[in-house]
């Protein structure tokens, strides 16, 4: 027995070295591109089949479906990272309790109305003007993160934790309690206030879209175009799937979350407080969850109490495509959406000549990949299959 | 004064009176057996030890300090370590990742940490060989040790050890108990509960029997190992 | 012909052989036990033979009929029942209840009967309460059938949930540790309740036990797995001596105990 | 300590006095004729008129709980029902029509219970199965129907008779449709997947007014028939009453709808007490373990999905004709909720509790919510500080989730639960605040 142990590699340590811990920490990041630009591709060949199918009957449809082409992966970029940001949220919350936060949708939504109000406020003070733009974007995404993150956790210390080894549907109806509370709470806050029902979220000048490139397709040039508010929403969703990849993968916290993931009670005597990992879990997701809104409201211009729900839902679905619990699958899963809708919003409409509304097909397209995910890979694009245990 | 204390405690699950008043004594560097069958409390005694359930009534010290309404987490930063029943290992995590988990409140940068380490793959050489394979995976032996030794890696003074024999294989069963001796022999007070009460008595020192949430009996592990209801009911002696 | 024929069946789950290539026959009316460390595959066996999971190969052969990758519904309708490792009951329904859901399969009373109240079903159902309370009776749970499943001690959970079994009138059943965690006086009164089943009600037992007192006091073909290979198999004393079995499980303190109570 | 036992022992004894023996009859029968006086004496909308009819409503509870002789209790719950309600009816038609629409979301939440209760299916998006019905009846019984064919006309109203069973079967088809895909889901993924289906139905209702006009979008079907009335003749005729058409309705939608609320009934508590129902608790209770007993996990499944969607299909029907007019908003997923807040509120699993609960919510619903709103009004114009914009009419989704949260915190099992939840909900209190899993994990890998 000692032979055997001394012919063993040198003992591994406990520290791991910078190239590591870069590697867990931008791997999933690499991926996440490498399905970005996979989702690009394969829709993008895919309208253009369609489109040569139709060929015949209508000349034009080729240069229409390539016109749109590229607003349309902006588009879908833009959708993903919505999704993905969100979707964390749920993912997290999944993780460790193994429970789906359905009033994650409405975290969200706190975090544009709460961003809508800084806006606001430095509006009617005359602050907005002559703001730098970036400072702004900071200003409004750190209050969002805080109001959201702060509600996240209070959600879950009155209406969650007391439910805590309950049947799974228990929480779950609690949560579907809180989503419609909150949504009447700030639906009765904002009509009380400046903000009215439907609040317009104020910003300064970001400047004029960028004109990325001109494509010449048949007589006239089309400029392709990216709103600045476009951009910072990109910019800002990578910034946040990076700094949460690092401390999920490399820092103790993250260590925690995942020990008080796979066993409660297990983690806790490791010396883990448990309760606090929860709590922490739900204010990280909670701040992502808000900093996605106030981003979200930013970027459309309008917020309302209403509208977590429908992206909320999107989201979870994203979750669940990518795996749910698991964080690239996360991001990866909400990206994959986002392309999957965008594609189908445009060219819905596009191929059926308009008789189809592809707007309102959209969400029908999203809840079917759900469908479909569930069925044919439960457990989601990056998930681990877990087997029962009996 | 007795290393861990227990004094008349009660414990519920629910409306269920699991453990009804309850004294046990562990002195240091002892090695004492909870023995009795299937739902008499022995679990429900560590968990309530090591705080995963909160005694209703009763005192639980420790080293003389009160620790019956402290949570488990600040319990194993005094010195009690616990391995669980059914092992819960953490599934997805590797061996190394099991044991970083037991080190969680001491930092992996020290060099206790490595001494640690290194007494837990003196120990369980087959946790050395496996290091990087998820814990999961792992033979029911296997995470038998892993869990012996991650609850090795938070340095207690106290082991509570949660069936460490159960569904192993008779030969594996013999390995478990010598180790359990060899760490008591490094200075660390063990608190057993075994299904296996013959083994359990062999190497412990003093014992307890308990008959649903109650001590019926409580001696040396010499005398007990001869008493005729011990004998008949636990030992499988005729 | 054996009852049920189990040949060269493997499983993996992602890389790790769980059961590989595993062979085992079992003759109408024998009381066939498995053993084998923690992890060998034993579970992963039975849950192949009651189709809870397919087999990646191999074929099993039960009564003359294939049911390798068949649903586990299908197959207890065939006539195999089976316990769990870790007690399975429906913990918020009555004992009597637990039975009743257990003969299942051999109620037919179709829809329209069962909400007009006409036809046989009312008969069917007082007649299913009957036999149902036989098998708790025989069990020694009649007392009990009221009490909610959840509120047995622990013994007699393991015993409802053999009688669960044999509502169903099994021709094999398959036992998953059935005295794991009793005391050796208990594990006697399993023991007997093992060989009734077989000697009087006639029915085939394979079990997989940790026990070697019962398993060697009963059984009359033994197969030991390790790692998910079959190493052994034959009857007490082959295996008792078996030089691997005592290697890999057994122990060398515990081979020569085995008969009896074990000494290190 | 002393004095509330006591105190205890005289509350047992004064309700064992109300529910047996002879000072029950008096009881009883004293109540509902003091009910039934006060209501047809007084039949003004107003809030002392609420009060009692939700007596009346109570009074039906408590002889539910009593222990009478049964012929007495049926006697007297047939003539609160089937005569005094429909009498004050012709007197005030706004609480005949409270009753009815109690009526038709007991039928809705007695099928969700099947769903829910029995099965412990998850289903969010209940409503759309309800919605099915009620476009059927909809769209082919008005003109919408020469969408599918020019030369198609709505079908002759004599049909809705039919087309009630014909919405069962077709709730019922719908059920299995979508339980096909989705029944190999877990709980909570299922509870998603459900009402993501909820809002494919109101988005399809909403959207499919182009290419072809089957729904009329977002306007919504006007117009939808009711069925001609065959009594007319003896009502007005043989018994003298001079009731208007409008009346004549109210009436007879509040006894199909009774009506069908008693087969269901009947239906779903055969059915629980039937293999059947033991299968689903087995089910709901360890699918593993039950399956290992030979029930085929899926069909049986199907059935709970099929059951509980062919009565909102019926009711679907029925709810059609009865409004006239249905839009997409109708069946949001506000609704579903709102039958599955009557579900747990009541009890899930529990009949005589899902009735109650639906009861009580449709009560909160079209009573106390508008009830409350004017004593606000009032309050805000005598000077009290309450938000202009607060009209608690306004925000049911605000109070709904409120009785969703409390419900789940202080008492899961609802207020009349069945006594198997009861236990298997108990043990939330147990395992409070401290670790999950103690129950479901299992260290060790016996792979």
């Amino acid at each position: 027995m000692a032979a055997e142990a001394n012919t063993q590699a040198p003992l591994p340590s406990g520290q791991r070295s910078t190239a590591e811990v870069l590697r867990t920490v931008f791997g999933p990041v690499v991926q996440l591109f490498l399905f970005i630009i996979g989702s690009a591709v394969t829709l993008g060949l895919i309208v253009v089949l369609l489109a040569l199918l139709q060929i015949g009957t209508r000349p034009d449809i080729l240069t229409r479906t390539l016109t749109i082409l590229p607003q349309v992966w902006i588009d879908g970029m833009v959708r993903g990272f919505l999704f993905a940001t969100i979707a964390l949220g749920y993912t997290m919350v999944y993780g460790v309790l193994e429970f789906i936060n359905f009033a994650h949708g409405e975290i969200f939504m706190v975090g544009g109305v709460a961003g809508a109000a800084v806006g606001l406020f430095l509006a009617n003070n005359e602050l907005l003007k002559g703001m730098n733009g970036f400072f702004f974007v900071l200003l409004v995404v750190g209050v969002a993160m805080a109001v959201s993150g702060t509600l996240a956790v209070t959600v879950e210390r009155v209406a969650y934790r007391p439910l805590r080894g309950a049947p799974r549907l228990v929480p779950l109806i609690s949560a579907i309690g809180v989503s419609l509370v909150l949504q009447d709470l700030v639906r009765l806050m904002m009509t009380n206030s400046d903000l009215g029902f439907n609040a317009r979220f104020n910003t300064p000048d970001f400047g004029k879209p960028i004109r990325l490139f001109e494509m010449t397709l048949g007589e006239r040039p089309v400029p392709v175009i990216l709103s600045p508010k476009a951009l910072i929403f990109i910019v800002a969703s990578i910034v946040m799937l990076v700094v949460l990849n690092y401390l999920v993968n490399a820092t103790r916290l993250g260590k925690a979350i995942r020990a008080t993931a796979q066993d409660m009670p297990t983690a806790s005597l490791m010396g883990i407080n448990v309760n606090r990992i929860v709590a922490m879990t739900f204010l990280i997701g909670g701040a992502l969850g808000g900093a996605a809104g106030a981003l979200f409201g930013l970027n459309v211009g309008t917020v309302n109490p209403y509208m977590g729900f429908i992206p909320g839902l999107k989201a979870f679905t994203a979750a669940v495509l990518g795996g749910i619990g698991n964080i690239t699958g996360a991001m990866v899963g909400g990206v994959v959406l986002g392309f999957l809708e965008a594609f189908v919003a445009s060219y819905l409409s596009l191929f059926t000549d308009g008789a189809l509304s592809g707007a309102a097909y959209a969400d029908i397209a999203a809840f079917s990949i759900l469908i479909l995910i569930l069925i044919f890979r439960p457990s989601g694009l990056l998930g681990e299959a877990t087997t029962q245990k009996v | 004064m007795a290393l861990l204390e227990l004094q008349n405690v009660h414990t519920y699950y629910g409306k269920i009176h699991a453990l009804k008043g309850i004294s046990v004594t562990v002195e240091k560097g002892e090695i004492v057996t909870l023995i009795g069958s299937n739902g008499a409390g022995k679990s429900t005694t560590l968990r309530t030890i090591s705080g995963l359930l909160a005694p209703r009534q009763g005192e639980v010290s420790f080293k003389g300090r009160r620790i019956d309404k402290t949570p488990p987490h600040e319990i194993v930063k005094l010195g009690i370590a616990q391995s669980p029943e059914g092992r819960r290992i953490f599934p997805r995590l590797t061996v190394l990742e099991n044991l970083e988990m037991g080190a969680y409140l001491h930092s992996t940068h020290s060099a206790t940490y490595r001494e640690d380490l290194e007494r837990v793959f003196t120990l369980f050489p087959r946790l050395r060989e496996r290091v990087a394979q998820k814990g999961g995976t792992l033979s029911g032996g296997e995470q038998q040790m892993l869990a012996i030794g991650r609850a090795l890696m938070t340095r207690p003074e106290l082991l509570l050890l949660d069936e460490p024999s159960m569904g192993l294989a008779p030969v594996l069963v013999e390995q478990i108990f010598e180790i359990v001796q060899m760490i008591n022999a490094q200075g660390v007070t063990v608190l057993l509960v075994e299904q296996n009460a013959l083994q359990a008595l062999m190497i412990a020192h003093r014992g307890y029997v308990l008959q649903t949430g109650q001590i019926v009996l409580t001696d040396s592990a010499q005398v007990l190992r001869a008493n005729e209801m011990v004998q008949k009911a636990y030992l499988g002696l005729e | 012909m054996a009852l049920l024929e189990a040949k060269n069946i493997t499983k993996t789950f992602g890389g790790l052989t769980a059961v590989n290539d595993v062979t085992l026959s079992v003759e109408q009316g024998r009381i066939i036990s498995v053993i084998g460390p923690n992890g060998a595959g034993k579970t992963t066996f039975f849950n192949m033979l009651t189709g809870i999971y397919k087999p990646d190969k191999g074929t099993i052969t039960f009564d003359g009929k294939s049911i390798a990758g068949r649903k586990p519904n299908d197959i207890a309708a065939l006539g195999i029942r089976r316990t769990f490792q870790n007690i399975r009951l429906f913990n918020n329904m009555t004992v009597l209840e637990n039975v009743l859901v257990g003969m299942h399969t051999h109620l037919h009373a179709p829809f329209w009967q069962i909400l007009t109240k006409l036809g046989g079903v009312q008969r069917e159902e007082a007649e299913a309460r009957k036999r149902a309370r036989e098998r708790l009776a025989y069990v020694g749970l009649d007392a009990q059938r009221e009490e909610l499943a959840k509120n047995l001690p622990y013994g007699d959970q393991r015993r409802l949930e053999i009688a669960r079994a044999l509502a169903g009138e099994p021709r094999l059943i398959l036992l998953d540790e059935p005295t794991a965690g009793m005391n050796p006086q208990e594990t006697d009164a399993a023991t007997l309740l093992i060989q009734r089943l077989r000697d009087e009600l006639k029915l085939t037992v394979v079990l997989i036990e940790h026990d070697m007192r019962l398993v060697m006091s009963i059984s009359e073909r033994i197969s030991v797995l390790d790692y998910g290979t079959k190493i052994a198999e034959g009857d007490a004393q082959v295996i008792r001596s078996n030089p691997r079995v005592i290697e890999a499980y057994l122990g060398k303190g515990a081979a020569g105990a085995a008969a009896g109570p074990s000494v290190a | 300590m002393t004095s509330t036992i006591s105190s205890e022992g005289l509350w047992d004894r004064f309700r064992g006095m109300l529910s047996r023996g002879p000072t029950a009859y008096g009881f009883l029968g004293l109540y509902a004729a003091v009910c039934s006086w006060l209501l047809i004496t007084n039949p003004r909308t107003s809030l002392s008129t609420d009060v009692v009819f939700v007596l009346l409503l109570l009074l039906l509870l408590f002889i539910y709980r009593s222990q009478v002789a049964l012929p007495f209790r049926v006697g007297l719950v047939a003539i609160l029902l089937g005569v005094i309600i429909p009498y004050f009816g012709t007197l005030n038609p706004f609480y005949i029509d409270v009753a009815t629409q109690a009526g038709i979301f007991v039928a809705l939440a007695l099928g969700l219970n099947v769903v829910v209760g029995f099965a412990g299916l998850l289903d969010l998006g209940f409503v759309a199965f309800f919605a099915v019905g009620a476009y059927f009846w909809g769209i082919l019984s008005t003109t919408q129907i020469a969408a599918f064919n020019p030369a198609w006309g709505p079908v002759p109203p004599i049909l809705f008779y039919p087309f009630i069973l014909l919405g069962l079967l077709l709730g019922a088809i719908t059920g299995v449709l979508l339980g096909l895909p989705v029944l190999r889901l877990r709980g909570d993924y299922l509870a998603i997947v459900t009402l993501g289906f909820g809002e494919v139905i109101r988005v399809l209702a909403n959207n499919l007014d182009r290419p072809i006009n089957i729904t009329n979008g977002s306007q919504g079907i006007r117009d939808i028939e009711r069925p001609p009335l065959i009594f007319t003749d003896f009502v007005r005729g043989t018994l003298g009453w001079q009731l208007d058409d409008q009346q004549l309705y109210q009436q007879f939608f509040y006894f199909v709808v009774l009506l069908i609320v008693l087969v269901t009934v009947v239906i779903v508590s055969r059915l629980k007490l039937s293999r059947i129902g033991r299968a689903w608790e087995a089910i709901r209770e360890d699918e593993t373990a039950a399956i290992a007993q030979g029930i085929p996990l899926v069909r049986t499944k199907l059935l709970a999905f099929a059951v509980g969607a062919s009565f909102a299909g019926a009711m679907g029907v029925v709810f059609a004709s009865k409004q006239l007019f249905i839009n997409p908003p109708t069946f949001d997923l506000l609704r579903s909720i709102n039958i599955l807040a009557m579900v747990i509120l009541g009890g899930m699993g529990s009949i005589p509790g899902v009735i109650l609960g639906a009861v009580l919510v449709t009560l909160l619903d079209l009573q106390l919510l508008p009830r409350t709103a004017a004593v606000l009004r009032d309050l805000q114009k005598s000077g009290v500080p309450i938000p202009e914009a607060f009209d608690p009419t306004q925000y049911q989704r605000l109070f709904f989730g409120l009785l969703l949260i409390l419900m789940m915190i202080f008492r899961p099992s609802g207020i009349m639960p069945d006594e198997r939840h009861k236990g298997e909900l108990s043990e939330v209190a147990a395992t409070r605040s401290r670790g999950r899993g103690e129950q479901d994990q299992q260290g060790g890998s016996e792979a």
